[in-house]
């Protein structure tokens, strides 16, 4: 792809070439999606969640479709860091797409120790998650809890000097509450949002589908909702915001952008159709080549009458 | 691997339940036995594409062999020569086909997909084989094999299950391939751990993304610090009965 | 309908013949859907919120379609509570039917006078609104906010002899929170979910499609997450639970039963399918038949190891 | 007002945007011009019905004449004769015809739908009427009107809209039927209330039951207090236009 300007954004101090990224979780570290079509068109690669010990993950069943949507309960399983820096890092940085490190934790002091780690790896952001909903410790508390949120925030800024983006939970009453916190405790960017908390119940043997009952709702069926979070975030701080949640489609994109992210990540749509990051991208391109409007106009814009 | 389109060549029922889909091999689209393919069609109402296993190809042909459980399975069956269907594939790891002992090939309802493939390879390989298929009420899809090597049990005809014909002919000296529902899977692993004998299993699991990246489709295996989980379809679908951590 | 001891239930003082009652708000008073079945049928009907005066509603459009589920906006238009008592209890009086009052109000004094109001009337229940996100004062604020809450159902429960059931939304970080917040109040019943709030803006225009922004979100696309916010509350308190939230079929109606719903209602769905309330009676029958358990036992099931 | 299964008898298409339906028309279910059916197939993705004016009726059929614009219209076309949708109907209040004067029937686009069946009714009272439709480009749906008293204005063709064939022939003593664009509708409502003129505008709005239970089809209509706002699928769609509160 050659330089578009009208397509460049920044999230934070980071500098995309276009705001077309994918969501953690749901892209692995980019070698199966590599298959086809080529990483460098992306605007980033959000890596699959990151622990500092390999996770073994939760027992399946870890999927659950439901209308329009997904439930998922992976439970994080990964390698661990080490496994990442080894092998994944230099496998991304044969693309000439950002890397954003997505981190998890089950303390302040394992989200510290990771992130430490990180930020003298060669990643280019660093996406701490305090939302994922699938794992017993940990995880989502940091989303949910105030208090909680401003320590791990805290502590994670403490020791990072690269991009910090903080993702946030969609669970809460109020999401601009938390975006704030996000802000005064100097993060550079805000990512929105996580999957929503959801349940299914098998109704032939009457229990819940998942071991850990709960799991994680992503996909087109949450879209609505999770545009309205960014809308709200958008309004409360000046940070920018990776906005996600069930984008499906180029209009999908334009409207997140249009309530205020600086950029956007495709996750579970991709599963159904892979190439959906290169027909987004051919999207706006054409967008806001028709709207004459770069994408850093165009974010927020809801806001602010439209286009008129 | 591609994502491509492809047309559907024929749907014809196979009794009740079952019906077998003909579509179009998408040009490089090559599979060994064992291998699968995700679908979706363009109007549909789900989400996540579907897994098939490829039943068996030709030149120009793909088969997939399909029983109506659900909504996409209701409505391909449906569908009619000429409509288009996306898929995905070649996807999994099939059938390890390099070994020269007898194999004994255990199939169980729709589960049978895969083995027509797998006994067209053996075939081709000249390698010596019974298929044992079991079935609850309807076997049409059966007719899709060889008649020779060839013994079917029928649930509502025989007592017992499938696993019962393996029990006959289980003995030293034979490979096992098997796909079918899980207790099947089970009861043959254990049969032939028992008996000593190499199997590989056919597995199924919820899917989302179907290559990999999502680790949506866990299945437990050993290895020597306990166990971790494989993904059924990049790693499997076809594992060693001997290296599964059930239970 | 002949009496069917395996359907029985009842949500606080009210006891229902059947489990299956119709939303608040998707069925009007029920004159429209008598043209498709006999309201008898039915446990009962929650009829469209009111107010102590006629309402205008917000302008159009007021609807949104996204996948599986659906925006509104309705903004509580209705004749007021006068009309109501003249027309409507009339009305549903001619069927064997519990009629259900969904009451709205901008303020706890607006609250208690037209619970007052109606329990004098001939209703059975009065269903406490306080997750209306559609209106610009009172609404939500007083379903999210834990203190408004407390004094909204200390309120009316202060003049409320009839079955009070407070509505929740499910738009607060711990629904199980606010339902401890009902039944220390002495509510008789909760029943969630209320909409989930949602946007959706026009790509074209540049701006959001809802006059207001927000709207509620129903229908399918919500169902696992109302189902998780049944699942918690019943797990939180013991007052009953009338469940709904993108109920489309016998199956959903069950999962709902089995996370801990005493009832359930059926809404968003029966605008494409208005038999459905018939079909999940239908079901239902022959589910309890099947499983040779009324509808009381499988209340909550899930939380006790299913069907065994 | 029945929700039943109905076949689908013929598709045609009318040119690239428009095509028409034929559907077997269900017992009982009787239509009066300006009425709409709203149907659903069983395998949508969609969870809403998509409200469709009935074009006209025989004793067997009823003609729904559509315009593709989105999934649901998209689909309906590629549906085959024998296949099946759910049509609720019939709902809304349609035109008024018991005036006696001279009827100007003005249609935009797919708006034309539900004037076929007024003009055909006017046809049978023997009342004097002339039709103007006006289209952006495509005309091919007008070719269901007769011929006599039908003026066709065409954007690419001509300059201005088909508001000025309606200004030409505006005059005292008419009634005015509209269906199209909501520009168009308002333009019309204009010059009637301008020229003294009775006017009946057939409205569209987003619906979710279509029978008046949710409040979810607002027009703001002028009462002696203000404005208050009615229900396009059941108190509508046809309204005056001199109750419409419109900006
Ligand atoms: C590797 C693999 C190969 C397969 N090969 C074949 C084959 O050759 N022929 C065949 O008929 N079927 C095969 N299946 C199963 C097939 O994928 C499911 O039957 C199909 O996805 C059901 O779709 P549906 O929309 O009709 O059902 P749904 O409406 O989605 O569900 C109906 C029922 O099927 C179950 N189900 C849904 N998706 C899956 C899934 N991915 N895996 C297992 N169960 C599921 C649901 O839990 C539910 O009980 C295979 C599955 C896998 C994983
Ligand atoms: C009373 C009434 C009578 C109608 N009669 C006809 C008719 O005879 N022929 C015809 O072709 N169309 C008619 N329409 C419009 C028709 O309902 C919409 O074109 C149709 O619902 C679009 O469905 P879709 O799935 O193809 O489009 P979608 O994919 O749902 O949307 C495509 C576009 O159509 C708009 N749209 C969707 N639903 C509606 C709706 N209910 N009303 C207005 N716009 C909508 C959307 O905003 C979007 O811009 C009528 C509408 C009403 C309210
Ligand atoms: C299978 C799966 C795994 C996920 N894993 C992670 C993860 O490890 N870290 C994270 O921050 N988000 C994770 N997510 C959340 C996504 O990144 C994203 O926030 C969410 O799915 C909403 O976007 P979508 O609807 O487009 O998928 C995961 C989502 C899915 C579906
Ligand atoms: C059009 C519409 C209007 C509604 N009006 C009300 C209302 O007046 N009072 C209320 O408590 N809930 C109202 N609701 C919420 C429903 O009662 C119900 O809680 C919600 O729609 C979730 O159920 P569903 O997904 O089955 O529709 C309304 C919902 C819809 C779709
Ligand atoms: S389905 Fe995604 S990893 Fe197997
Ligand atoms: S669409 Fe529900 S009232 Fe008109």
């Amino acid at each position: 792809m050659g330089v578009n300007t009208l397509l460049r954004t920044t999230i934070g101090t980071l500098e995309l070439k276009n705001p077309v990224t994918v969501a953690s979780g749901t892209f692995g570290c980019g070698r199966e999606f590599a298959q086809f079509f080529d990483l460098s068109i992306l605007g980033a690669v959000s890596v699959k969640g990151i622990t500092l010990e390999p996770r073994k993950g939760n027992p399946p069943p870890r999927l659950h479709e439901t209308p329009m949507g997904l439930l998922n309960s992976i439970g994080l399983q990964n390698p661990g860091v080490e496994h990442f820096i080894r092998e994944e890092i230099p496998f991304l940085r044969r693309y000439d797409t950002k890397i954003i490190a997505n981190i998890n934790g089950n303390t302040i002091e394992e989200y510290r120790e990771l992130s430490s780690i990180l930020n003298r790896e060669d990643v280019d952001a660093i996406e701490l998650n305090v939302s994922c909903p699938n794992v017993k410790e940990g995880g989502m508390v940091f989303g949910t809890d105030k208090e909680m949120l401003r320590r791990a925030v805290r502590a994670v800024r403490s020791v990072v000097t690269k991009c910090l983006i903080v993702k946030l939970s969609p669970n809460v009453t109020s999401i601009a509450d938390m975006a704030r916190i996000c802000q005064e405790e100097g993060a550079d960017a805000i990512s929105l949002v996580n999957t929503f908390s959801g349940m299914a119940i098998d109704v032939q043997s009457g229990r819940p589908v998942f071991h850990l009952v709960g799991a994680g709702m992503s996909g087109p069926a949450i879209k609505p909702l999770a545009l309205k979070k960014v809308y709200d975030v958008y309004q409360a701080v000046e940070v920018p915001i990776l906005g996600m949640g069930g984008i499906s489609s180029g209009d999908d994109a334009v409207e997140f952008l249009l309530a205020g992210s600086s950029a956007i990540a495709v996750g579970t749509a991709m599963f159904s159709n892979p190439l959906l990051p290169v027909e987004i991208l051919r999207y706006l391109k054409s967008f806001t080549r028709a709207k004459k409007m770069g994408v850093e106009h165009i974010t927020g814009l809801a806001h602010r009458g439209g286009f008129s | 691997m591609q994502c491509v389109t492809s047309k559907i060549l024929s749907v014809c029922d196979l009794g009740e339940e079952y019906y077998r889909i003909i579509l179009e091999r998408p040009e490089n689209m090559v599979f060994s036995p064992g291998q699968f393919v995700s679908v979706m069609d363009q109007n549909s109402p789900d989400l996540l594409r579907r897994p098939f296993s490829v039943a068996s190809q030709t030149q120009r042909e793909i088969l997939l062999l399909i029983k109506e459980v659900g909504k996409m399975t209701k409505r391909l069956r449906k569908s009619s020569p000429g409509d288009c269907l996306s898929v995905m594939g070649p996807l999994g790891k099939g059938f390890d086909t390099s070994g020269q002992n007898k194999a004994l090939l255990i199939g169980g309802g729709v589960g049978i997909a895969p083995l027509l493939g797998l006994s067209q390879e053996l075939d081709a390989q000249g390698r010596d084989y019974l298929c044992l298929l079991g079935f609850r009420d309807e076997c049409e899809p059966a007719k899709l094999f060889k008649k020779t090597n060839l013994r079917i049990h029928r649930e509502t005809k025989e007592p017992g299950f499938v696993t019962d014909l393996l029990k006959e002919v289980l003995q030293e000296g034979v490979e096992v391939f098997a796909c079918g529902p899980l207790p099947m899977l089970k009861a043959v692993r254990s049969m032939c751990m028992e008996a000593g004998v190499p199997s590989q299993l056919s597995l199924e699991e919820k899917m989302a993304c179907g290559i990999g990246a999502c680790i949506g489709c866990a299945v437990p295996v050993k290895n020597n610090s306990g166990t971790v989980y494989k993904k059924v379809c990049s790693d499997g679908p076809v594992f060693r009965g001997e290296e599964l951590a059930w239970e």
